[in-house]
């Protein structure tokens, strides 16, 4: 297994900068997920591992070697597409037998190889198929075995699951997290779903505009967003966010919000002038899974109060949509409390729940790890 | 039958009258291969069915031997072209298509500007550079202005942008040089459009005409076309000969359209549509 | 100009390459180095025949002289043959029209016969005098095997059919009218089934009406030399007339009925043609077919006109040295009696010298008899262009014919149009 | 890591040559490595000769004399010239007769054919079977049909029927038209299977939509399937139309006794090119001819990327 290194890593077409100089470190065997909406250079990242474009500017080590000028078959990376890329006019065995097309082994050697790539995926019956006989989920594997016959030191993927319906997709994941798990290979996995960010990264990077945000394990990203943006990407529903402004109120320090009276003392160390009502402009985030509906909630709590608009059930649990003043949250009607539309109810979150953002920079203030109850 | 009687009456006029028109469509072909098979006194005798059938024409033509050579030369030029259009234009189509370089406009819209030129325009500089070259009265000679075109290498670029790029750069990631990957990878994924290309490339050098008639002078390097225009002066009005060159000149078009029919309808929409 | 130059210049190459290796044949075959040179000649089945058996009796008497002969359809003969000498791998000895002779000559195709071999007294001596056609200056540039002129093919069984003798030919004008007015055959509808006479301009029939008609009409077609157009007059309006009536007033004809006056001939369904020597081959392979030839018709005064011509063989300019030598030794037994007793036997036509042609069984032979009789009042038209001249008189008959222009106005301008084509032919 | 290591000899050249070049770089050399032969080609045989014909097309070239430089004396006895008028007319002639003919009957019958199901492919054969003809050997079926009696089927045809016999090749008016017929039959059977796929193309939810609407058939056709069928259209003008303005071998084969038909009533462009340069070995008048031609089509060609870009 390898490394991967990318060192100030800049990708320019003509005018426009895709990748806008990142840093980034795979260790060995490593599940990483580079994740962000389109557009946001991921893709070219992954294309510049795998040999497929050329760096503009920086360095990519693999195993510590510098490899931006070597073919994509020097680099010893296999890669899984978001097409499958599997050949239509070639069977399973053949589709397979691709990846070692270059390679000197013994004929004999090979058809083991591929024998044994298709009965770690469950394709041995398949093999003298043609990819248009095969189910969506079966040509995934197809592709995903054609990487595997080469025993790679890193596999990519690139958005490797984004054609499956829902459901299989799911079960993709899993099978690609347990290979994951036996084969113990590198990988880097690039998605703009958040879900498969989430379910499957040990590491998730998050991207924009060509830059990296945040980088970090999933439930880190999750309790540690670094700014609204990664706060809104990752979870779902999306965070709540609500304008406010720090302000002291009896004493105290806090934040009072725009809409309502709701003034909050997050355990957030507030720094900026507070004076008055006029202090620095915040957004306070409130994930909806933290916001729960409480007929009678604790005197220490983070509350709204609103009007119900909208109530999606999903069986589990319930999403209610609460119009406060001008905007909506969402929050979670716990068990099978279904609330009606029109009805009045109150929110109430935990304050250690809270997340808060300068609104100019949308950083997020420092917060202490979450303590378990 | 049950279709037709449970379909309304005015489909059944609109079917009845398209199978007319499509006997007529064919008359001329039937009465070509009708003629052939009748010896000289019956020509006058209009029925379409010949009285008495008879292969003497047939015997006479191939007997004479100039015609066999004629549709090997023929056969070998068509297939020649079509190999080389194959390739080439599949080759250039996809580089326009899957690679980006600087000059790839230029090339592409020098290509496409060719279409511009009419053939007949070329004839005369061709055919200095034959006779200054030699290649007057050779197979070379016939085949050389043929071996790439504008229209395949457009229809092969149309189609290959089709192809995802995930196939190619797989390949690529699993070593295969470009070449290998153009001719393993891409080309049998554009197998129906190397058909299209293929049916009009052999169609179009089997009948070619104006070009093999300027550029052959000697009877062995005749083109069947050329051949039997030749063939047809010379015998001036027996019909049975004419129409027995005429039919030994359609009939392997006419074969393979029988087998391939469905393939060949294909093809042609799909050149159709996309060129 | 820098197009020529370069064909000029290959050819140069092409002929220092092959003069080297000549030089090397030479130096390595020794004594075993036969001279090979090649003979042009378009398709024509008894013509290829009988050059066959000359090349074969030629190099039997010279075996140090190979001869090679290549044919081609006669369609754009004269282009191949341009197109191939231009660019050095033509022929040494080629078959040319006559008329094609001043474009030869002006494109350096051919070169003068070589004196020695062919003095000229003993051309003028030996020759038809219509051999002058190839005559420029003091230099012959060609001599043929053997000489065509025209006469007139009849049917005998539709003659015997309409109840005349099938073995009385018409022998002026107005018998030709009456006995083809008596053997057409027409359908219910008024079309014709069987031609009396076979009208085809672009057969023979431009060339009857041009040196024939318009002199029996009391004209000539040209005057300097052939060079100056003179038939767009009263004798020429006679002469079209008389041709054009044949459809528009008797009827006994129709141009394009079977595509083609020989075609309706040789089908039994045309009384009469007006055609040359060359087809007899063809006519004589038909079985049970019964025909004769008589000399073209004179008009009421008794005045005969008749058209000649030939291909001649000349030597290209590609040919020097030994190969040069070796083209003259063939030539000059081309034009050897024997050939010419040859080619009479296999191709049918006229021995061009005089001696051979006009020995008694000659004259006396129902079939070459009219013919040699027609040779001696022919003339032979000295063409610039002769497809385009041939075209020219074709589309002056279709005016009438088709466009109701008077014969008077279709002469006219025919004439017209000829004399400006010459005109612009010879002024380049 | 199974993988077979390089040895040492090979890996040190690829580590030498990719030192040198970026990825990109090599993918650019490819792709000139792909275009060298055709580019060649494409230089040598369609844009070296173009240049060519335009050069000769200012000389007076008869291949038998060298060239002059005449400038624009070709095209000054072009212009000049009856037979170059009526050589353009014909080739008009061919084009505004025949392409409206073949296209409205090749729609006509695509239309119905594309609603037949009962035997639609042996029909579709019958129809398409005569674009696989060589045109040769088909102009001389034809030039035999039309014979006059008693050779001609159609005037014998005529004949038996009471009718008086036509001239057709021998009639400078009818001859043209007759010309065409072969043309048109030959062109059809393409013409009717691309129509065929473009009228596959169009949804069926639109007529579905249409005939809930209560549209009539003929509403549906004006309305619905021509529109949606612009670029099969388009395409199909135009192929037709550079196919009849290019028109040789059928007139070539038809009337080889009177090449152009009588008094030139059938020569199109073409043949007259041909003649000019191949039997009077005019080449340069020729060239001009066919500089004359280039534009004509060349129009053509700019009128369907006009045609084309319009929004439908």
């Amino acid at each position: 297994m390898a490394t991967i290194a990318l060192e100030k890593l800049v990708k320019r077409y003509g005018p426009a900068t895709i990748v806008q100089g990142i840093d980034l470190s795979v260790a060995e065997g490593e599940f990483v997920v580079l994740v962000g909406p389109s557009g946001c250079g991921k893709s070219t990242t992954l294309r510049m591992i795998a040999g497929l474009e050329d760096a503009s500017e920086g360095v990519i080590r693999i195993d510590g070697r510098v490899v931006n000028q070597v073919e994509p078959k020097g680099r010893n990376i296999a890669m899984v597409f978001q097409n499958y890329a599997i050949y239509p006019h070639v069977t399973v065995a053949e589709n397979i037998g691709f990846g070692l097309y270059t390679s000197k082994l013994p004929k004999a050697e090979k058809q083991a190889r591929i024998q044994e790539v298709a009965r770690s995926l469950g394709l041995e019956a398949l093999l003298d198929r043609r990819p248009a006989q095969l189910s969506g989920g079966q040509r995934q594997r197809v592709a995903i075995g054609r990487a595997m016959v080469r025993n790679p030191s890193a596999f990519l993927f690139d958005e490797p699951l984004s054609n499956l319906d829902a459901q299989l997709r799911g079960q993709m994941r899993i099978e690609i997290k347990r290979l994951h798990q036996k084969l113990g290979a590198t990988s880097v996995f690039v998605t703009h779903d958040q879900v498969e960010a989430m379910t499957m990264a040990d590491r998730i990077v998050v991207m924009r505009e060509g830059r990296i945000l945040q980088i970090g394990a999933p439930m880190e990203l999750y309790e540690r967003p670094v700014d609204v943006f990664t706060a809104r990407f990752i979870g779902s529903p999306t965070m709540n966010l609500l304008p406010g402004a720090l302000a002291s109120r009896d004493g105290a320090d806090g934040v009072a919000l725009e809409d309502g009276d709701a003034f909050v003392r997050p355990p957030i160390a507030l720094v900026g002038n507070r004076a008055g009502g006029g202090g620095p402009k915040v957004l306070l985030g409130v994930r909806p899974h933290d916001l729960l509906l409480k007929a009678a909630p604790d005197s220490a709590a983070f509350t709204l109060s609103g009007t119900v608009a909208v109530v999606e059930t999903l069986g589990t649990e319930t999403l209610v949509h609460v119009d406060i003043g001008r905007r909506s949250v969402v929050g979670l009607a716990p068990g099978r409390i279904v609330p009606s539309p029109g009805q009045r109810v109150t929110l109430a979150a935990d304050p250690a729940a809270l997340h808060l953002f300068d609104a100019a920079t949308e950083r997020a203030f420092p917060r202490p790890l979450l303590q378990q109850p | 039958m049950t279709a037709l009687s449970k379909a309304r009456p005015g489909r059944v006029v609109a079917w009845t009258l398209l199978f007319l028109g499509g006997i007529v469509m064919v008359t001329p072909i039937l009465f070509m291969f009708s003629t052939s098979l009748k010896d000289s006194s019956q020509v006058f005798d209009l029925r379409l069915v010949p009285a008495e059938p008879t292969l003497d024409n047939y015997r006479t033509i191939l007997e004479d031997g100039r015609f066999l050579r004629w549709f090997l030369n023929s056969l070998f030029i068509a297939v020649l072209a079509t190999v080389s259009n194959v390739f080439f234009d599949g080759l250039v189509g996809y580089t326009l298509a899957k690679f980006r370089f600087p000059g790839r406009r230029l090339v592409f819209l020098a290509i496409l500007s060719t279409l511009m030129i009419p053939t007949e325009m070329l004839v005369i500089p061709w055919y200095l550079m034959a006779s200054r070259f030699g290649w007057l009265d050779s197979y070379w000679g016939i085949v050389f202005p043929g071996l790439m075109t504008a229209f395949g290498t457009f229809l092969m670029r149309q189609f290959f942008e089709t192809v995802p790029d995930d196939f190619l750069e797989a390949a690529r990631i699993d070593g295969l040089n470009e070449f290998t990957i153009w001719w393993k990878v891409a080309m049998p994924l554009v197998t129906p459009a190397l058909s299209a290309l293929a049916i009009f490339t052999f169609l179009g050098n089997w009948t070619a005409f104006i070009w093999p008639l300027i550029v052959s002078t000697r009877a062995e390097m005749f083109t069947l076309p050329v051949g039997l225009s030749s063939f047809s002066v010379e015998q001036s009005v027996a019909w049975e000969m004419i129409m027995t060159g005429a039919a030994i000149a359609t009939l392997p078009t006419l074969l393979v359209f029988l087998v391939l029919q469905r393939f060949i309808v294909r093809g042609v929409m799909l050149a159709g549509l996309k060129g | 100009m820098r197009m020529s130059k370069r064909i000029a210049g290959n050819s140069f190459t092409k002929k220092l390459l092959a003069g080297a290796a000549f030089g090397i044949g030479l130096t390595l075959a020794g004594q075993a180095g036969a001279v090979e040179i090649e003979y042009w000649q378009y398709i024509f089945d008894t013509r290829v025949k009988a050059m066959d058996q000359l090349i074969g009796k030629f190099q039997a008497a010279n075996p140090d002289i190979k001869v090679k002969q290549t044919t081609f359809p006669y369609a754009d003969y004269q282009t191949k043959v341009s197109a191939a000498v231009a660019a050095g791998n033509g022929p040494d000895v080629v078959q040319l029209f006559y008329g094609w002779l001043d474009g030869f000559v002006a494109a350096k195709l051919i070169q003068p016969l070589p004196k020695d071999v062919f003095p000229g007294a003993a051309i003028e001596a030996d020759f038809f005098p219509i051999v002058s056609a190839m005559k420029r200056g003091e230099d012959y540039y060609g001599l043929p095997t053997a000489v065509r002129s025209l006469a007139l093919f009849y049917n005998k069984k539709l003659l015997a059919d309409a109840g005349l003798d099938p073995n009385t030919p018409p022998k002026t004008l107005d018998d030709l009218v009456t006995m083809a007015e008596k053997t057409v055959k027409r359908d219910g509808a008024g079309n014709i089934t069987s031609e009396g006479f076979a009208l085809d301009m672009a057969g023979q029939d431009h060339q009857w009406w041009r040196e024939v008609l318009v002199r029996q009409f009391g004209g000539a077609p040209y005057a300097e030399g052939d060079r100056k157009v003179t038939y767009g007059d009263a004798a020429g309006a006679k002469a079209l007339a008389f041709y054009t009536d044949l459809q528009l007033k008797q009827k006994v004809g129709q141009l394009g009925f079977m595509d083609e006056a020989q075609a309706a001939f040789k089908a039994g369904k045309a009384t009469f043609t007006i055609d040359g020597t060359f087809r007899l081959g063809a006519f004589s392979a038909i079985k049970g077919f019964e025909w004769g030839v008589a000399e073209l018709p004179a008009n009421a005064q008794g005045v005969r006109s008749n058209y000649a011509s030939y291909f001649a063989n000349a030597i290209t300019a590609k040919a020097e040295g030994e190969k040069k030598a070796a083209a003259a030794k063939f030539l000059a037994y081309l034009s050897s009696p024997e050939a010419m007793e040859v080619w009479l036997k296999v191709v049918g036509e006229l021995p061009a010298r005089r001696a051979v042609a006009l020995t008694d069984a000659n004259l006396a032979n129902p079939i070459h008899g009219p013919f040699l009789a027609g040779l001696t009042n022919a003339h032979t038209t000295m063409f610039v262009d002769e497809a385009a001249q041939r075209q020219i008189t074709m589309d002056m008959v279709n005016r009438v014919l088709l466009q109701g222009q008077s014969p008077a106005d279709a002469v006219a301008a025919a004439a017209t149009a000829e004399q400006a084509l010459i005109d612009r032919v010879t002024k380049k | 890591m199974h993988e077979a290591p390089a040895t040492p000899g090979t890996e040190r050249r690829a580590g030498r040559l990719s030192d040198r070049l970026t990825l990109s770089a090599k993918r650019v050399l490819w792709a000139w490595l792909f275009l060298a032969v055709p580019v060649v080609f494409y230089g040598a045989i369609r844009f070296w000769p173009t240049a060519e014909a335009f050069w000769i097309s200012f000389t007076d070239w008869n291949l038998l004399r060298p060239a002059q430089f005449v400038g624009l004396d070709n095209y000054r006895r072009l212009l000049a010239d009856p037979l170059f008028w009526k050589v353009f007319a014909n080739t008009f002639l061919y084009l505004i007769l025949g392409t409206p003919v073949s296209l409205v009957l090749s729609f006509a019958i695509a239309y119905h054919l594309d609603r037949v199901r009962f035997l639609h492919g042996f029909l579709r054969a019958l129809y398409f079977l005569p674009f696989l003809t060589t045109a040769v050997a088909m102009a001389w079926v034809w030039r035999y049909f039309f014979q006059p009696v008693p050779i001609g089927p159609i005037n014998n045809l005529l004949a038996s029927l009471g009718l008086p016999a036509q001239p057709f090749l021998r009639s400078t008016l009818q001859a043209l038209p007759t010309i065409l017929v072969p043309a048109v039959w030959a062109g059809m059977g393409f013409q009717i299977i691309i129509f065929l796929a473009g009228l596959r193309a169009i949804p069926t939810s639109y007529y579905e939509a249409a005939r809930i609407d209560g549209l009539s058939e003929r509403a549906i056709l004006w309305r619905i399937t021509l529109p949606l069928l612009k670029p099969t259209l388009v395409f199909l003008v135009v192929f037709a139309s550079i196919g009849f303005l290019r028109i040789f071998d059928y007139v070539y084969n038809m009337n080889t006794n009177d090449p152009g038909g009588p008094l030139d009533s059938t020569k199109p462009l073409v043949i007259m090119i041909y003649q000019t340069a191949f039997k009077s070995y005019d080449v340069g008048y020729a060239s001009a001819q066919t500089v004359v031609l280039f534009l004509i089509l060349l129009a053509i060609s700019l009128l369907q990327l006009r045609l084309m870009r319009q929004p439908t």
